[in-house]
């Protein structure tokens, strides 16, 4: 299986990410995901979203979940980009990409990728509002 | 031995700091760390039963048996994407 | 929730669909899916598949798809392009997009739109073959 | 009364035409309709349990009752996508 992982703060391209897609004749089906920061968190108004990393232990970890991947679906390739740092309101944070031969695994691997990822992988959100503030009580 | 010790998202605002050290008995376990950070970093405590560990690069849990020059990391739960 | 149904026989152009993407600053995920045609149908290799349509019913009972989709789930939208007539090998056949607040409802949604859509949406293939014959004893 | 009947995909080689017509009396059902076609393009017999039926736009079940002009629409499962 073929992996590309980008962790950093550049804008997540989609219209550059999609033709950039690799499949070969056995596959049939992409799935792709965009995860999008929303504008109300906790119904309080935000203007974005900060991003933090443990980014040596993201890269392990998102590893580890491909080598699962690898082992439960015959995929061809995961490619993940998420985004860190400052992600405005309606921006994407995440972008996901499954190539397999069939859309059902795609579709599970999509998914249990992204669930697994909210569960291990070392990445923290603090939503700013509309004064600069986080309006959500962390502690 | 002694330890490096990182926190992560609001950790660092509950301990004031992003990275810190102790020094511990050899055979000390996370557990043992725990205590001892607490005791420094009181707010830490009501964090207890939500806070993740990682050595290195893996995650640990309570009872992992400590080593020489260690980097361990505490943060709360991860909320990526 | 908005609906856009392209179903023609012009190539489908992802790199120019995802960005004319509308999502409104509530919704979270847009989930997607690509289905391409593969170089092999039932163990024999393949050049492409012929696609036929009943096109006036197409167009209902996908419409029908849609009223049950707004019923279950809280989408913002979906477009969905399906491709006729001759699509070869790697090229996609069929494009979804959903738009909704989070990602549950939109992998949920999607993946039920193309079941139901296999189920009574009256398209069918012919495979054609490397001499140009149909592979797949299909009566 | 009068019907036309259209075939789609590969019910359009077991007949040999994309379209036909039928008359049969007034009340008369699905049923009685595919017991006439079947008489006429016997390849179709083989197919009867696997063949979708719709009237106009609309999938129909056997016990449909035709009403004069309809349409009738004859075809294997379908596998778009």
């Amino acid at each position: 299986m073929k992996r590309q992982l980008t962790i950093n703060t550049d804008p997540i391209d989609e219209a550059a990410l999609v033709p950039q897609r690799v499949m070969s004749s056995g596959m049939g089906a992409a799935v792709y995901f965009t995860g999008v920061v929303r504008g109300m968190e906790e119904s309080e108004e935000i203007q974005g979203i900060e991003y933090e990393a443990f980014q040596k232990m993201v890269d392990h970890q998102f590893n580890l979940l491909f080598d699962e991947m690898e082992k439960r679906w015959p995929l061809e390739s995961v490619r993940l980009v998420h985004r860190l740092g400052w992600v405005k309101v309606n921006e994407p944070s995440l972008w996901v990409e499954i190539i397999a031969p069939h859309r059902g695994e795609a579709f599970a691997a999509c998914r249990w990728l992204i669930d697994e990822m909210k569960r291990v992988v070392p990445i923290w959100k603090k939503p700013v509002s509309e004064e600069g503030n986080t309006p959500i009580k962390e502690a | 031995m002694r330890v490096s010790v990182h926190f992560y998202s609001y950790f660092k605002e509950l301990t004031g700091c992003a990275e810190t050290a102790e020094t511990l008995p050899e055979g000390s376990t996370i557990n043992d760390l725990l205590k001892l950070l607490i005791a420094r970093f009181p707010k830490l405590g009501a964090m207890q039963n939500s806070t993740l560990i990682a050595v290195g690069v893996e995650y640990q849990g309570r009872s992992y048996v400590l080593k020489e020059g260690e980097e361990v990391s505490l943060f709360p739960p991860v909320q990526g994407g």
